[in-house]
């Protein structure tokens, strides 16, 4: 298979994933969004580890997947913690850093 | 040498974060006398025949943008290290004694504020003093807004509204210069002695000249752009007030000889004029204003727009004598307000006011103290004899030969000088006490701050040469590249 | 050990008395301090002596050595070195100040005795005394104002020595300021001189300035006005000697001391040092004699008519003084500088036995209230007639002869110095009428309350009161003490005054016209190169013409007031009625401090307000407003777009990646 | 043979991506996504790293989303309106998601790319295997790996932190600027100067 077309996914799943942090409300679901962003990185990292012959993308690819998790457990948490306090689960409420 | 003497503060001030509370002003005290320590062994050290930079350091920082962490002393800055160093540890140890509330941030600021400042007098790069410059303003906007009285968030406002328009002004025009003489000088590059090399266009050096001015007489601050001090100065603890009148301002004069004289030698001859105009205005308006004041703290704060003017006029004679004149007289002047300010915190225990009508009397149990403060005025006023009368002579020395005018104009602050400074005294410490007021002696820890600092203030009346002929040399070699532009000009 | 060694010794004598006392004003004893102080003061005069003979080793030319202890400061051109110069002239004024200096401390020794300040007071007036020398001493002229001012200064803490009274900081102040004008006139004087000669130091300035100036070039004459502005206002000659009057307010041996005998006449000595100066801008030296001979009249007229005793003598001492500059300026460099000797002596003398009838008044200083005390007090009124005497320059005192050397000379150097003779004699006239006016009020006539309890050998004592304006005080620091010393009853005060008083009678017979010339001579070492003096010889035909009227001016004078106050008594009160408006015009003196209140002070005030309520108010707020405005409004603007939806700014983030990536796009492309 | 696998892995991670921003209650977005990470764990078979993809099995689909799920389930459904509070949004994001697409396209078609091998070099035996990843990992990126795991460690306790049953705090500190140690006695409620000085 070309690389073109592994990449050409990575930058497809990119955008979806940009769009639907841009659209959706709900911050589970940016979450969620935000690990198909993060995929698709790790998409265009093994694709190109593997085209350049080089097993350093994997550790990337890893290494961002470490990250994700991270991540995820901090977003998670926070949305519990928003569930606690009854506070709405939507971003659009939460407008404390207007100026 | 430089580099220990810069970073020692603010690592002093790190650790600081990890001690006991108890600990940390005596922390920061020791931290402080180890800088002034080092700071007495850079003036041992130096020598003062030579009017090159000394102790230089010279590292790659940003090889992209032609920064270079530049450090280095000359007959300029030597002695602005020593007055950091000396004000910072009398204002941490009078702070350490007082134990302000969030102890830790308030020492780690402060801390900042000493690296800060002595960067800015160290840097031999102008981005790297540009941004020690910009520096300096973060603490003191968390000093006063933190641990200030009264309407403290408006004063931290209006002075942070001010400087930092000078200062984005100055950075604007540091990074002009820098791309503009790019081409002259062989590459981008912010190295002051590099850029002296290579004068700019008429064109660009006056409005280049014009931002770096602003931004300096903001710091001083001049007349006309002096707004921010009255309020900063009546909401900053005093402690601070020392450094921001002390040694701050003194950035501003000290910024006028060491890059925009050397650099911009076309625009300094060409606004000359409008330059000791300014300057002889803020000392007339300064005298006038601190003559008809009551409250100390402005009395002392527009005596010292008087007295920036009387250093920016030295400056702005544009001749050794009267730059010598200005590198003695922002010492004398960080030592002498510094003094001041402490005897009004003094007072102010006393009489728990500010305003002079409402003291008086105070000398009749307290004969210690009445001698130290009639030192300070004495020095204040700049009584023959002492290093500030040295400075004034100096300074009007040059004014009298490039501008008779404004020299004789200026002899008028001097007047009212003697007044303002003498009446603060007399208002204070003379006549009868008034009900409901103390006069007691000054405390251990008092003196402990204010006479070794009124001990200086003798020590340099006795030899004012000391530092007098160790600015010489440097002055000039500031001065030097006022005369080539002809030879710019026949290239 | 070389006169120049001997110059420094002075100096410090004084100066370590001062720190010895003012360190240790908690644990001296006593009146240890008054002994420190008046010991080391007799030290200096003991070395200045030794320096005099060291001089007097030299040849008349070779009299000046000046001597340099360190750089002080010099650098960039300017010179500034820490040198005494030790010649005829400052050695004559260091013999001067060190010897009434020394009798003053041993006045004070005893007559502050009473005071809660007794250790401060020694300490200030060591420190004076340490200034005066070392403004007579200096070798330069930046020196010389480093001393000038420390004069300045340890006027004002005299005069502020009660600080507790108002009016007396008030006075402290004044006088200050008024110095300080001087000072500057001084400075911009030493500026000139380094612009032109390159040069401080009194010998090279007196070298080179021969040949840089013309006679009366526009320089030169600048720079002797601008000496003469600081001269002015320390010898407090007109316009600027208010303060002096009003520096009547410290302590009485500080009026003697500071006053009367040494600080106010070093304007006359800086006329007399920068003579090569004087002599290249006669014009500058003539507007000095003229200024010096207005106010020689006018302060004697003032004296007439003023009821303060010690403002009196106050007023007698800038007539004096005006005497002393008109023989200066106009080249009566020794004659003047004699008077300036026989003045110290008397004067001192008069304000001492003013502070003994003070004292025996209880701390009332108005001569309406005082009267017949010559069998209370019978050593204080002999002296003080001997005092009176020789002010009034009567025949054989000290004042006579010194006085009238000065008109001699004037008379002979004829043209348009005879108005300067004349003027003498006739302020002469006036001297001794109101020198004798103390002496008739306060000595003869009827003895007040006060008189007659001291005969019965009761000192008067009263509730203590600011003298000036009523208010009630006590006697703690910062006001006087208790306890009054008269001389009768104080050997210390007596001792000083009679030695005083033995000068001012004999100390004329050193310079007799035609018959001895020690002063004129032992000054040729200084004066020497003078072209002025030289010139004029006075012969001795004029010489004893000139004594001859002088001695019937105090003739004159003590008649009138004879008349006036013993065989007419009353009658002045009928003169001041009928002539009262020349009587209110000098009442108020001549309106000097209204006119200085209207030109000086309440503009400056009147600009202030200005300045505070327009200025800073709209001009400079108006910056801080316009300043903080426009980044307000800058910063509104930018605030739109911070909405505060997190999904806003990662759209505005994404919107960049695009923007971003099209740029590269098209730029690689 | 790999391209049909390729294909049926794209399609299911793209119509995985899809469904996640398409379906309206988080739980099915949740589900969705887990599609998507399957298929993404295939497409790395194909690509030779097969520990990337067993740990995108194991880890993600097995441990992230189990979290996801549980959480999904804890705060329930949310009914997102169909309006949007900003105005705009609904039309750029698209647009500019789509823009970004075509560009990344154009990046990864027109240029430099066409000089790698398209199909890449041949690659030893055991390329991505864990063998070789952990000999990777233990060796040459050992700081980055420590690293990791220390960060996996602060944001364990960081969830933690955030996530446990506490006391409300005070509701608003909104930025007194100099006030910065914690203390909340001194955090007196901002004044409308203060807050708004200019």
């Amino acid at each position: 298979m070309d690389l073109t077309w592994y990449l050409v996914l990575s930058a497809l799943l990119f955008s979806i994933g940009a769009g639907g942090v841009l659209v959706r409300r709900s911050p589970l679901v940016i979450l969620l969004c935000l690990e198909i962003m993060l995929n698709s990185a790790n998409l265009a990292l093994i694709a190109f580890s593997r085209s350049l012959g080089d097993a350093d993308g994997q550790i990337f690819a890893l290494i961002v997947m470490v990250v994700a998790a991270c991540e995820v457990v901090v977003g998670l948490g926070l949305i519990v913690a928003m569930y606690r306090r009854r506070l709405p689960l939507d971003v659009d409420e939460s407008r404390g850093l207007r100026g | 040498m430089l580099s220990t003497i810069l970073w020692l503060p603010l690592a002093v001030g790190l650790v600081g974060f990890m001690l006991p509370k108890r600990l940390v002003g005596a922390w920061a005290l020791l931290g402080s006398v180890g800088s002034l320590v080092l700071a007495i062994a850079l003036v041992a050290g130096f020598d003062g025949a030579s009017g090159a930079l000394q102790e230089s350091v010279s590292d790659s920082w940003i090889p992209d943008l032609g920064v270079r962490y530049e450090l280095g002393v000359d007959g300029l800055s030597v002695f602005m290290v020593l007055l950091t160093s000396i004000l910072w540890t009398a204002s941490i140890l009078w702070s350490a004694f007082a134990h302000p509330d969030r102890a830790r941030n308030y020492f780690f600021m402060l801390a900042v504020g000493q690296t800060a400042a002595l960067g800015a007098f160290m840097a031999q790069d102008l981005l790297l003093f540009v941004l020690f410059f910009d520096l300096m303003l973060i603490p003191f906007y968390f000093l006063i807004g933190g641990w200030g009285t009264g309407d403290r968030i408006r004063a931290t406002i209006k002075m942070i509204v001010f400087t930092l328009v000078g200062s984005l002004l100055m950075l604007v025009a540091a990074i002009a210069t820098a791309v503009l003489s790019s081409d002259a000088a062989g590459g981008l590059t912010f190295s002051l002695e590099a850029l002296r090399q290579v004068p700019l266009e008429d064109g660009s050096q006056y409005w280049i000249f014009c931002f770096f001015a602003l931004a300096f007489l903001v710091k001083m601050p001049a007349f006309l752009v002096h707004g921010w001090m009255p309020d900063a100065y009546r909401a900053a603890p005093l402690p601070v007030l020392v450094l921001l009148s002390g040694v701050l301002s003194k950035v501003g004069a000290y910024g006028f000889l060491r890059v925009v004289i050397p650099l911009f030698p076309d625009a300094s001859i060409h606004f000359q004029e409008l330059m000791m105009i300014i300057a002889v205005a803020s000392i007339v308006y300064g005298s006038i204003m601190a003559f008809t004041q009551t409250n100390v703290r402005l009395i002392a704060g527009y005596s010292s727009v008087a007295q920036l003017g009387f250093i920016t006029l030295g400056i702005f004679s544009l001749r050794p004598d009267g730059g010598d004149g200005a590198v003695i007289q922002m010492f004398n002047h960080g030592l002498v307000v510094a003094a001041v300010l402490f005897v009004i915190a003094i007072l102010y225990e006393r009489s728990e006011t500010e305003d002079i009508r409402e003291m008086g009397g105070l000398a009749q149990r307290a004969p210690v103290l009445a001698i130290l403060f009639v030192i300070v005025t004495m020095a204040t006023l700049a009584i023959p004899g002492s290093a500030n009368f040295v400075g004034e002579f100096f300074i009007l020395t040059g004014a009298f030969e490039s501008k008779v005018a404004l020299a004789l104009i200026a002899s008028v602050g001097i007047a009212l000088a003697a007044f303002y400074a003498l009446r603060m005294y007399q208002r204070t410490m003379h006549n009868r006490l008034p009900a409901g007021m103390v006069s007691r002696e000054i405390t251990l820890r008092e003196g402990a701050v204010l006479v070794p600092l009124v001990g200086c203030i003798v020590a340099l009346a006795f030899y004012p040469g000391l530092i007098t002929t160790r600015g010489e040399v440097s002055v000039e070699r500031s001065l030097a590249s006022l005369e080539e532009p002809e030879t710019v000009a026949q290239r | 050990m070389s006169a120049t060694t001997f110059g420094w010794l002075i100096l410090a004598f004084p100066l370590v008395g001062a720190i010895v006392i003012g360190l240790g004003f908690r644990v001296l004893p006593g009146r240890s301090a008054g002994a420190i102080g008046t010991a080391s003061i007799g030290a200096a005069f003991v070395c200045s002596v030794g320096a005099l003979i060291g001089l007097l080793d030299h040849p008349v030319e070779e009299r000046q050595l000046a001597d340099t202890l360190y750089d002080y400061a010099g650098a960039a051109g300017i010179p500034f070195e820490l040198g005494i110069l030790v010649d005829p002239l400052s050695i004559f004024m260091a013999l001067v100040v060190t010897g009434v200096s020394t009798m003053i401390h041993l006045y004070s020794f005893a007559y502050m005795g009473g005071d809660a300040g007794y250790r401060r007071f020694f300490a200030y007036l060591n420190f004076f005394v340490f200034s005066m020398l070392l403004l007579v001493l200096a070798g330069n002229y930046a020196l010389l104002i480093v001393g000038w001012a420390f004069v300045g200064y340890a006027s004002y803490a005299l005069i502020s020595f009660w600080y507790r009274r108002d009016t007396a900081t008030r006075a402290g102040m004044k006088a200050f300021v008024i110095n300080v004008v001087g000072d500057i006139g001084l400075v911009f004087a030493a500026i000139l001189l380094i612009q032109q000669l390159g040069a401080t130091e009194y010998l090279a300035v007196f070298e080179a300035a021969p040949e840089a100036f013309e006679t009366n070039e526009w320089t030169i004459v600048a720079i002797c006005l601008l000496l003469l502005v600081g001269a002015f206002a320390k010898s407090a000659q007109i316009p600027f000697h208010t303060w002096l009057p009003d520096a009547m307010e410290g302590p009485t041996p500080v009026s003697a001391l500071i006053h009367a005998a040494t600080m106010v006449t070093a304007g006359v000595y800086l006329i007399a040092r920068s003579f090569p100066l004087f002599e290249l801008a006669p014009t500058a030296a003539d507007i000095g004699a003229f200024v010096g001979l207005a106010t020689l009249i006018i302060a004697a007229t003032i004296a007439l008519v003023v009821t303060d005793l010690k403002r009196i003598i106050a007023y007698s001492t800038m007539s004096q003084i005006g005497y002393m500059v008109v023989g200066v300026s106009i080249g009566a460099y020794s004659a003047g500088l004699f008077h300036l000797m026989t003045h110290a002596f008397f004067k001192a003398l008069l304000f001492m036995a003013a502070g003994s009838i003070i004292a025996a008044m209880a701390a009332n200083q108005n001569i309406d209230r005082m009267g017949g005390f010559r069998k209370a007090l019978p050593w204080t009124c002999g002296l003080l007639i001997i005092g009176a005497l020789a002010l009034s320059g009567f025949p054989g005192t000290s004042g006579f002869f010194s006085k009238d050397e000065i008109l001699a000379f004037a008379a002979e150097r004829g043209g348009m110095y005879w108005i300067f003779a004349i003027g003498g004699y006739l302020a002469a006239i006036l001297t001794a009428f109101y020198s004798f006016r103390i002496v008739f009020r306060v000595v003869y006539g009827e003895p007040c309350k006060e008189a007659k309890e001291l005969e019965g050998g009761h000192l008067a004592h009263a509730e203590p009161e600011n003298p000036a304006t009523g208010e009630p005080e006590d006697t703690d620091v910062g006001f006087p003490g208790p306890d009054h010393w008269i001389a009768e009853r104080a050997f210390p005060m007596k001792a000083a005054m009679t030695v005083l008083g033995v000068g001012a009678l004999f100390a004329g017979f050193v310079q007799v016209p035609g018959v001895t010339e020690v002063i004129t001579h032992f000054l040729e070492g200084t004066f020497e190169d003078s072209t002025v003096e030289n010139s004029v010889e006075v012969s001795e035909k004029v010489a004893y013409i000139g004594l001859l009227v002088g001695g019937l001016c105090a003739f004159l004078g003590i008649g009138a007031a004879f008349y006036l106050y013993i065989v007419a008594p009353g009658s002045t009160l009928r003169l001041r009625d009928r002539a009262h408006g020349v009587h209110d015009f000098l009442f108020h003196k001549w309106y000097f401090d209204e006119l200085l209140d209207a030109l000086v002070y309440r503009p400056a005030i009147a600009l202030g307000r200005f300045a505070n309520d327009t200025v800073e108010r709209v001009v400079v707020q108006g910056i801080v407003r316009g300043a903080s405005g426009g980044v307000g409004g800058l910063s509104a603007t930018v605030r739109t777009a911070q909405s505060g939806f997190v999904r806003f700014y990662a759209l505005l983030v994404v919107a960049g990646l695009a923007g971003l990536g099209a740029y590269f796009l098209i730029v690689s492309g | 043979m790999e391209q049909v696998a390729f294909f049926a892995g794209a399609i299911g991670a793209l119509g995985g991506a899809v469904a996640v921003i398409a379906l309206r209650n988080p739980f099915y977005s949740v589900l969705a996504l887990v599609v998507h990470l399957f298929s993404l764990a295939g497409l790395f078979l194909i690509l030779h790293a097969e520990f990337v993809a067993a740990a995108q099995v194991v880890v993600y689909a097995g441990g992230v989303m189990v979290l996801y799920v549980f959480v999904a389930a804890y705060v329930g459904g949310f009914g997102e309106p169909i309006w949007d509070a900003i105005p705009g949004q609904r039309l750029l994001a698209p647009l500019l998601a789509g823009a970004l697409f075509i560009e990344l396209s154009i990046a990864v078609i027109g240029t430099a790319l066409t000089s790698l091998d398209s199909a890449g070099p041949t690659i030893p035996l055991g390329f991505g295997s864990p063998e070789a990843i952990g000999e990777l990992m233990l060796e040459r990126f050992l700081i980055p790996f420590e690293a990791a795991s220390m960060l996996l460690l602060i944001a364990a306790v960081g969830a933690v932190v955030l996530a446990a049953r506490r006391p409300p705090l005070p509701s608003s500190n909104n930025g007194q600027g100099p006030s910065l140690e914690d203390e909340p006695a001194r955090l007196a409620p901002a004044t409308a100067s203060e807050r708004d000085p200019v």
